[in-house]
């Protein structure tokens, strides 16, 4: 994002009317399209609901550690009793097979983790990743040799062994969700890095970062205000689908010694423990996959609108002359 | 050329000794007695010191790892009680656990983790790139909304999820395909193949988002550029410029992540190893952290940076090839 | 008593009477990684390789409780004692013969058991080094170049083998049923090698060993002879083991049973929970499914010096609070898990007594513990923290110890949970240092008697300050140790096993321990798998007895 | 329906077009019809419209959010109703459009000769091979030399008037009937220019091709074309013969139009500036490209001195290597050998503060995510300049001298005109205060009223602050206009160097006076005599 976003309208006197500013301009791009705007809602509900966990479970009265042995059928390997899971006016999605726990107080709450987690880690990823990326892009072959070796590296060791590493170093009163959003962010960024690594290359010999560099910018000024903007793009893109994939790594960190404690709830973990309860009890798949998936989705179409919103050629450029009669933005 | 390879060499020989560095100095610190585990839970602590002397593990980690390049470079000779046997360079050492040469080990099991992650590179490249392209043209349409729904599930589901459902309904159900097995490939390639198609499948649809959504994002990148109106303007058809002009600007980031992707599938094909019972190095890998078998570990993690490391010089070398502008350094 | 609840499902499977031949695929998940007679643990090294390796004694291939009982294998009986019990005499039955046709001597077996003290190969149950004289002293047959061997075991003639311990062991005989026992030739010991093709004296010799036991392919030993092994049934003719499977995947291809999943069983892999509740609903699956008991109690575990484990009335509090019913809904529900009152398992060969010191109910007794919590001092309730691994085993994992959480916050415990990585986890619990104050354990035993099952948990003896130790509650009283010793004396099984049971119920007083549950096992097999012996000794299908014609 | 007869005889029909991107009205009601075989110049200054108007014959505007009204029918085809396949079917088929920034109008990734080809099977359908030996034909008639060879090369090896070159190639693949050329010759030198002028005019007598010339260069309407159409404001000012238009002009702002046109031949500016300090020096400056054997030196031992205040002209022809040695002057290219030094010391070489650029591509050298007025505020701000509005009071000080609108601050490059975006880099490389800048084409894009003003601004600059200037052009009119001492380059060599009165008035290569006979002419009776005269030195 240029400074223009963010520099306050000047009062200069000058007679020309000032222009509108590229926040504003920002923002009519992106009500544009209504698909954003309604991802963007989406987005917002999920936070919400997770914020308010607790408020939306005491609403319904329950909560998402008790145990309620009597509303499984223990001869049964612990199925839900009940059609649907057991859905009723007291557990709205019903509960959890084996431990009778509340699945929407479970869900509720898996949300702040996994998607606090998740927003965390994919925020490290993505500082780190461009950060490096650029550095090993704009930097002179020393500095791209060591950042991009430092890549490899990273990229080449399994998560289980860094995990373990940062799990031995660090003291066990270390906030755990913090540590999970951490090791994720820490572990995994190199293909953010080597994406952005390889399109800082291809941007950098444009002549418009020629002519950053005879202005007489830093190399660093170079890579916020030129490259950036450029990057965004692809980054973005990514980013959403991060998000994702570190919900599952949460889960799969759950298991290393890593994860959040139980009996706090996450969707990953959900996840991995209902995938043999498919057949028995699908509710508890679908409930966190549903959630996921609808988080992707939301997640996906509002990065593609701010990406949109965020190119001033977009609206006009994409269709020249494709002949399409239809008006207005892509 | 050979510049070029020679640096790469040198780049991934420092990568490959900055990981067992790294490898041996997490598994100093990370918890799990090695002489205990090795020697089972009911080891009295003469016996524990009787294999702690078998594995050398009171010697010092620097000592360790110096007899570890030594080996790696030279080879190594190991006792089997009864004689010796020899162990040749480039020598990785003996599973702690099992007494095999890490170096057999990896080697047997190269081959299923290659084949796995080389299908599904082919597949998710297919799959995605294809979806990409198609949601780029069609782009703001139905088909493109579906087929984005569509991948963005795949994503959303974990392997174990996708990987399972598909065996149940595919294998057991429908009966279509053979449960997966590993077959070689030079034992029978049709077989080899079949066998796993279905391994393939899901970890394509697992990723085909990430890069069907790279692709399109790249091919939007290029279509707003002043070129395809060069193209349009000569009538020439949306199709090709697809196809053939925008199409291209997304060359390098797909190959950048693929690299990437292929390269560290060799260690972290856990889970899809795992779920079709494929004997591969990811889960060798992990159950080697498991019982901190710190040889097999080290070596396996090794041949992953190899691979990664070869991936992406591999996809350096392709990005030039295509794109004469880059100069290889 | 330890009756199956469900009957006599098992021993039967598929109609008709059991036939020579075919071939019997065994799917698992664990590869065979170690096939050296003297790396296994179990008893005939579990079940594959029983196929290959006989012992002096073996188990009684019968199904249930009867199959808990120990019997001859290679020995003519179950072994002569000397009067107090310390000097044991087997004779090995005529006819005896390796694969390729060379006779099995009593030497042989002493061989075998002189390569498990070698360092390289390691791995092998504790009790010949603990039990022999000069068992603690000697190092192997490859370092020992003094030519003869481990003296306490001497071999008269080639049929007779004489063990000299260091205290009396009435027990022997179950110890003889461990694949030590195996003879090994001595010209044919290739060392760490020996795996890769371990010489058969049982029915089946190993033709190929793919990847380190994840294929095996096993054919008939032609010299085995049916007359010296009423034991073994042999009935398939080749026997192909694919391990390195996920449990859902193998659960899935038995219940498909297409091709050669027919005539597949598993030896490593039970239903779990959620697989329980899709086949119950499905009769024909039902029918194929086997139950197992194995000897074996989870529990809790007090750390009696870590505060506020100390008081005994603390640790009776939390016994009356824990809610069974809960814990055994985590570990797979009542087909899966029986609650456990008592330490020893609930069968007949471990001497089980009944006995429920600090009765719970069904769903625990919070207003008792509560009570005790008040006469303890801990008027407004206590705040501890539980101990358990991250592994995912519905043993020591998160699921069981959220349920103990649960239950013990009704009794004004609040408990923070401590899960650790599973390595971490047994560093920490058999640490005599580390030792948390309350975790969550689990004892198996190393054969179907009382003996192995207290010893090591409640003998003073056996504390272990620089190593793994298992006497997790550092209980050293005298008049226990003494009679562990009494016990041990005695050659009469049944006889000793009342006193076990006997001795369980004193320990049990003194609230050590908090059992939890008992797991049962169901075993699903192929549509042609008939004779299904799953014993009490075990739990697990017998490939020995199985016939898939 | 049958074709009124009309439309047979007139192969473009624009009546009452306008077009308006948002707020901006770039062209207003403007009408015109062109014949069959005819060739009709559109001039006016930069940002007139006269592009506009072009792509709104081909239809490009359909779809991109721009308001076209009015009708435009080519070949019979209401470029505004026609059909997806129809339109594709006149685009490239029955017209074909020369871009005005050839620079980025080839895709990067393709051999330039497959992408005529393309073109050409997506008209002809005619086999692969037979395309790809039509693309070499085309590159040999727009005279690329070693067409065969040249035809595999990507874009980016090319220089900008190859490029340009190409992309004519391009448009006459399918031998359309109409050839729209937005400024086909702006970033051609003299020389080649003369040759794709002729060229068109051999084309258009041979096949009977029509016109539409896109231009603000007086001179190239002069000698190209039948009739012009004076544009401003989107407005016809206006249209008749280009004798009578050029040798009469009715309206005052013709008449302003032709007497900013530089010329070889009129009195240059006088103040012959003092000998100040050497502020650059190069000695033996040489850049090789391409490794191996497929290496060539686009610059070859070049020396040059710049001195305070001075002006040094840059000519030769296209590719050349007049951009290779700019960008290695002012440090944004690494030279193979030799070097350079500011006021005297070596520098370390990379870039050095008080050294500018003007780029040669004016879209590729703006961030097109960012506005306009702050890539201009750039050079302040990295000064140090922490006052926001003092740094938009200067900025937009900087584009009213350049002849930009300051109320442009923030717009986005992509809705300037190329003459316009020019100026942003223009001002963008004043903004920093320069010791030296040196300029590449830098008023190529430009019209001539504007050219004026920015060469004046130039010259008023180098006064006050005693700038100096490299100033690279293919127009020798203009550098003649600008320079005090001017540098022929040809094949990476200087060939003649010295005073503007030395090299023009008595010029002693041979290639030199080649040169000057290339100038365009303003009088069409003139370019007519000069055309055969060059015809004949051609032949001889
Ligand atoms: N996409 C756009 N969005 C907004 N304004 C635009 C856009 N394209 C062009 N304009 C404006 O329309 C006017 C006419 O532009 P056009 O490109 O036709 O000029 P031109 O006559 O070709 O000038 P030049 O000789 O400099 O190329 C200019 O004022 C320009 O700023
Ligand atoms: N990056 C490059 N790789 C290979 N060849 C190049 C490269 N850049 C320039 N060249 C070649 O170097 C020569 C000089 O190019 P340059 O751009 O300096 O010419 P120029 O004099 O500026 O021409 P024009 O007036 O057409 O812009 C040309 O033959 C061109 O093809
Ligand atoms: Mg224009
Ligand atoms: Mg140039």
């Amino acid at each position: 994002m240029s400074e223009a976003l963010l520099a306050p309208e000047a009062g200069t006197g000058a007679t020309a009317p000032a222009p509108a500013s590229g926040a504003r301009q920002f923002w009519r791009r992106l009500r544009t399209q209504r698909a954003a705007l309604v991802a963007a809602v989406v987005v917002a509900l999920l936070v919400l609901v997770a914020l308010a966990a607790p408020l939306l479970t005491a609403v319904e009265g329950q909560d998402p550690s008790t145990y309620h042995p009597d509303l499984v059928d223990s001869g049964r390997g612990g199925v839900p009793i009940g059609s649907f899971g057991g859905i009723s006016a007291e557990h709205w999605l019903g509960v959890e097979p084996q431990t009778g726990r509340d699945l929407f107080a479970r869900l509720v709450y898996g949300a702040r983790v996994s998607l606090g987690v998740a927003f965390a880690a994919t925020f490290v990823q993505v500082l780190l990743g461009v950060g490096i990326g650029i550095a090993a892009g704009l930097g002179n072959r020393l500095v791209d040799q060591v950042l991009s070796r430092a890549t490899d590296v990273i990229v080449a060791l399994p998560l289980m062994v860094l995990s373990l590493a940062l799990m031995a170093i660090v003291p066990s009163g270390f906030p755990r969700p913090v540590l999970v959003a951490l090791v994720i962010g820490l572990v995994a960024w190199g293909s953010t890095a080597k994406i952005v690594r390889a399109q800082t290359i291809t941007l950098k010999e444009l002549d418009y970062v020629a002519a950053a560099r005879l202005s007489g910018w830093s190399t660093w000024r170079i890579a916020r205000r030129e490259l950036l903007p450029g990057l965004a793009a692809p980054v973005m893109t990514y980013a959403a689908l991060l998000i994702p994939m570190n919900i599952t790594v949460e889960a799969a960190l759950s298991f290393l010694g890593v994860g959040v404690k139980p009996p706090t709830a996450s969707w990953g973990q959900m996840l991995t423990s209902a995938d043999v309860w498919y057949q028995a009890a699908p509710q508890y798949l679908l409930l966190p996959a549903g959630a996921l998936f609808v988080t992707v989705l939301a997640l996906t179409v509002l990065g593609d609108g701010v990406r949109t919103a965020l190119d001033p050629r977009a609206a006009s450029r994409l269709r020249i002359g494709t002949g399409q009669k239809r008006e207005g933005g892509a | 050329m050979t510049g070029f390879l020679l640096r790469r060499a040198a780049g991934a020989l420092v990568t490959l000794l900055a990981i067992s560095v790294i490898v041996y100095a997490v598994f100093y610190i990370a918890p799990g007695d090695v002489a205990q585990i090795t020697c089972g839970p009911r080891c009295s602590p003469a016996q524990v010191a009787q294999v702690t002397e078998q594995l050398r593990l009171d010697d010092p980690v620097y000592v360790r790892y110096w007899d570890f390049l030594q080996g790696v470079f030279t080879g190594r000779d190991y006792s089997t009680g009864t004689g010796t046997e020899h162990c040749d360079a480039p020598c990785l050492g003996l599973s702690y656990q099992s007494d095999q040469q890490v170096t057999q080990l990896i080697l047997a099991k190269l081959p299923v983790t290659g084949s796995l992650a080389l299908g599904a590179m082919v597949m998710w490249l297919i799959l995605g790139v294809g979806t990409g392209v198609l949601s780029a043209w069609r782009r703001g349409r139905v088909t493109e909304r579906v087929l984005t729904a569509v991948t963005l599930a795949g994503t959303a589901t974990p392997v174990f999820v996708i990987g399972l459902l598909l065996m149940i309904v595919v294998c057991g159900q429908l009966n279509w395909l053979p449960f997966p097995q590993y077959v070689p490939f030079t034992d029978d390639p049709q077989q080899w193949a079949w066998n796993l198609l279905l391994p393939w499948l899901s970890l394509a649809l697992i990723e085909a988002a990430k890069y069907a959504r790279l692709t399109r994002a790249s091919m939007l990148e290029t279509l707003a550029d002043d070129h395809v109106r060069t193209f349009r303007a000569y009538g020439v058809g949306e199709r090709s410029i697809i196809g053939k002009h925008a199409l291209r600007g997304a060359f390098a980031p797909v190959i950048a992540l693929s690299a990437n992707d292929f390269g560290s599938m060799f260690g972290g094909a856990v889970l899809s190893e795992t779920l079709f019972g494929l004997p591969g190095m990811g889960r060798e890998l992990v159950h080697a952290v498991k019982v901190v078998d710190l040889p097999v570990v080290v070596g396996m993690v090794l041949v992953t940076g190899f691979f990664v490391v070869l991936a992406n010089a591999v996809a350096d070398v392709l990005y030039a090839v295509a794109d004469r502008r880059v100069v290889l350094s | 008593g330890p009756e199956d609840p469900e009957g006599d499902d098992a021993g039967n499977g598929a109609g008709g009477k059991p036939a020579k031949g075919g071939t019997l695929t065994v799917l698992n998940s664990q590869p065979q990684v170690d096939f050296d007679p003297a790396r296994l643990y179990t008893s005939g090294g579990g079940n594959v390789p029983s196929l290959v390796f006989r012992t002096l004694t073996t188990r009684n291939r019968e199904d249930g409780a009867k199959g808990a009982e120990v019997v001859p294998d290679l020995a003519t009986d179950l072994g002569k004692a000397s009067k107090n019990a310390t000097v044991w005499t087997y004779t090995l039955k005529k006819g005896l013969k390796y694969e390729d046709g060379s006779p099995i001597t009593s030497a042989d077996i002493k061989y075998g058991i002189e390569r498990s003290f070698a360092g390289e190969l390691s791995g092998g149950a504790p009790y010949l080094r603990d039990w022999l004289i000069g068992g603690d002293k000697y190092a192997g047959p490859y370092k020992d170049k003094s030519g003869k061997g481990l003296e306490s075991i001497k071999t008269p003639d080639e049929r007779t083998i004489v063990f000299h311990l260091n205290k009396p062991e009435g027990e022997f005989p179950y110890l003889a049923t461990q694949t030590q026992f195996t003879p090994v030739p001595e010209n044919k010991d290739k060392g760490t090698k020996y795996e890769e093709h371990p010489v058969s004296s049982g029915p089946y010799k190993v033709v190929e060993n793919e990847n380190d036991g994840e294929r095996l392919t096993l054919e008939r030993n032609p010299h085995w002879s049916a007359k010296t092994d009423p034991e073994r049934n042999a009935y398939p003719d080749k026997i192909d083991v694919r391990s390195g499977l996920n449990s859902s995947v193998i659960n899935q291809r038995l219940s498909a049973g297409q091709g050669s999943d027919a005539a597949a069983v598993t030896t490593d892999t039970n239903l779990g929970p959620a697989e329980l509740a899709k086949v119950t609903g499905d009769k024909a699956l039902a029918s194929r499914v086997g139950t197992g008991h194995f000897g074996y109690t989870n529990y809790l575990a007090f750390n009696p010096k870590v505060k506020p484990f100390d008081d005994p009335k603390v640790r009776q509090a939390i016994s009356y609070a824990v809610d069974r019913s809960s814990v055994v809904n985590a570990a797979g529900g009542s087909s899966l898990a029986e609650p456990a009152t008592t330490y020893l398992p609930n069968q007949k060969s471990f001497g089980y007594t009944k006995y429920d010191h600090f009765p719970a109910g069904k769903s625990g007794n919070p207003k008792k513990a509560r009570e005790l919590l008040k006469e303890a001092g801990h008027k407004d309730g206590l705040t501890i923290t539980l101990t358990h691994s991250n592994a995912k085993d519905f043993e020591t994992s998160p699921e069981i110890a959220t349920s103990i959480q649960d239950a013990l916050k009704k009794a004004g415990i609040t408990v923070k949970l401590e899960g650790l990585e599973d390595n971490d986890y047994k560093d920490k619990i058999h640490s005599a240092e580390d030792e948390p104050g309350l975790f969550l354990a689990h004892w198996g035993a190393d054969w179907p008697s009382g003996g192995p099952f207290l010893a090591p948990i409640f003998d003073g003896r056996q504390i272990v300050k620089d190593g793994a130790n298992f006497n997790t509650g550092f209980l050293d009283d005298k008049s226990v140790n003494d009679e562990i010793d009494e016990i041990n004396k005695l050659t009469d099984l049944d006889r000793a096993a009342e006193r076990w049971g006997a001795l369980d119920k004193k320990i049990g007083e003194k609230a050590l321990t908090v059992p939890l549950f008992h797991p049962v096992y169901k075993r699903l097999y192929g549509k042609d798998v008939k004779n299904v012996v799953i014993s009490d000794w075990t739990g697990v299908l017998d490939v020995s007895r199985v016939a898939v014609k | 329906m049958s074709p009124v007869p009309d439309e047979v005889r007139s192969l473009v029909q624009v009546t009452d077009l306008v077009v308006d991107f948002g707020e901006t009205r770039a062209v207003d009601r403007l009408s015109f019809t062109l014949d069959r075989g005819a060739a009709l110049g559109l001039v006016g200054e930069s940002g007139s419209g006269k592009s506009t108007v072009a792509s709104a014959l081909l239809g490009l505007h359909r779809g991109t959010g721009a308001h076209v009204g009015g009708v435009v029918r080519v070949g019979g085809i209401d470029v505004q109703e026609a059909s997806g396949t129809e339109l594709r079917r006149l685009r490239g088929g029955k017209a074909a459009m020369v871009f005005q920034d050839p620079l980025s109008s080839l895709d990067p990734y393709y051999a330039v000769g497959d992408q005529i080809a393309e073109v050409y099977r997506v008209h002809t359908g005619a086999s692969r091979r037979a395309a790809r030996a039509r693309a070499v034909e085309v590159l040999d008639r727009v005279g690329i030399p070693d067409a065969v060879r040249r035809a595999r090369s990507r874009p980016h090896e090319f220089s900008g008037g190859m490029r340009q070159r190409a992309l004519i190639a391009m448009a006459l693949a399918c031998e359309p009937e109409l050839l729209i050329a937005d400024e086909p010759t702006t970033a051609l030198d003299v020389t080649v220019q003369a040759q794709i002028l002729d060229l068109l005019h051999v084309l258009r007598t041979e096949t009977g091709m029509g016109l539409l010339l896109v231009t603000h260069d007086v001179g190239v309407a002069a000698e190209s074309v039948d009739d012009v159409l004076v544009m401003r404001y989107g407005r016809s000012v206006e249209r008749g013969p280009v004798r009578e238009v050029l040798g009469a002009p009715r309206e005052a702002y013709t008449r302003e139009l032709l007497g900013a046109v530089p010329r070889v031949d009129s009195p240059r500016r006088t103040a012959a500036p003092a000998r100040g300090d050497v502020v650059l020096e190069a000695v033996g400056l040489r850049r090789e490209f391409g490794r191996g054997k497929r290496a060539f030196p686009a610059v070859d031992g070049v020396s040059l001195t710049v001195r305070r205040g001075e002006t040094l002209g840059i000519v030769g022809e296209s590719g050349s290597g007049k951009t290779t040695l700019g960008r290695m002057l002012v440090g944004l290219l690494d030279p193979s050998a030799g070097e350079i030094r500011h006021g005297g010391d070596p520098a370390p070489g990379g870039v050095r503060a008080g050294v500018q650029m003007v780029f040669q591509d004016p879209v590729s050298s703006l961030n097109p995510r960012r506005a306009i007025g702050e890539s201009i505020a750039d050079p302040l701000r990295a000064r140090g300049e922490r006052d926001d509005a003092l740094v938009r009071a200067r900025v937009r000080a900087l584009m009213e001298r350049v002849g930009l609108d300051p109320a442009y601050y923030g717009r986005y490059p992509h809705e300037f005109s190329g003459g316009q975006r020019q100026r942003v880099g223009i001002a963008r490389a004043l903004a920093a205060e320069p010791r030296v800048i040196v300029c590449d084409e830098p008023v190529s894009a430009l019209d001539v009223t504007t050219q004026a003003q920015v060469t004046a601004l130039l010259a008023e600059l180098q006064e006050e602050h005693g700038l100096a200037l490299v100033f690279i052009a293919h127009d020798l009119a203009v550098v003649r206009q600008v320079s005090d001492r001017v540098a022929v380059m040809r094949r990476g060599r200087i060939v003649e160097q010295g005073s503007v009165d030395e090299v023009y008035g008595a010029p002693r290569q041979a290639y030199t006076k080649q040169l000057l006979a290339a100038v365009p002419a303003l009088d069409p009776e003139a370019a007519a005599r000069r055309r055969t005269a060059r015809g004949e030195l051609a032949a001889a």
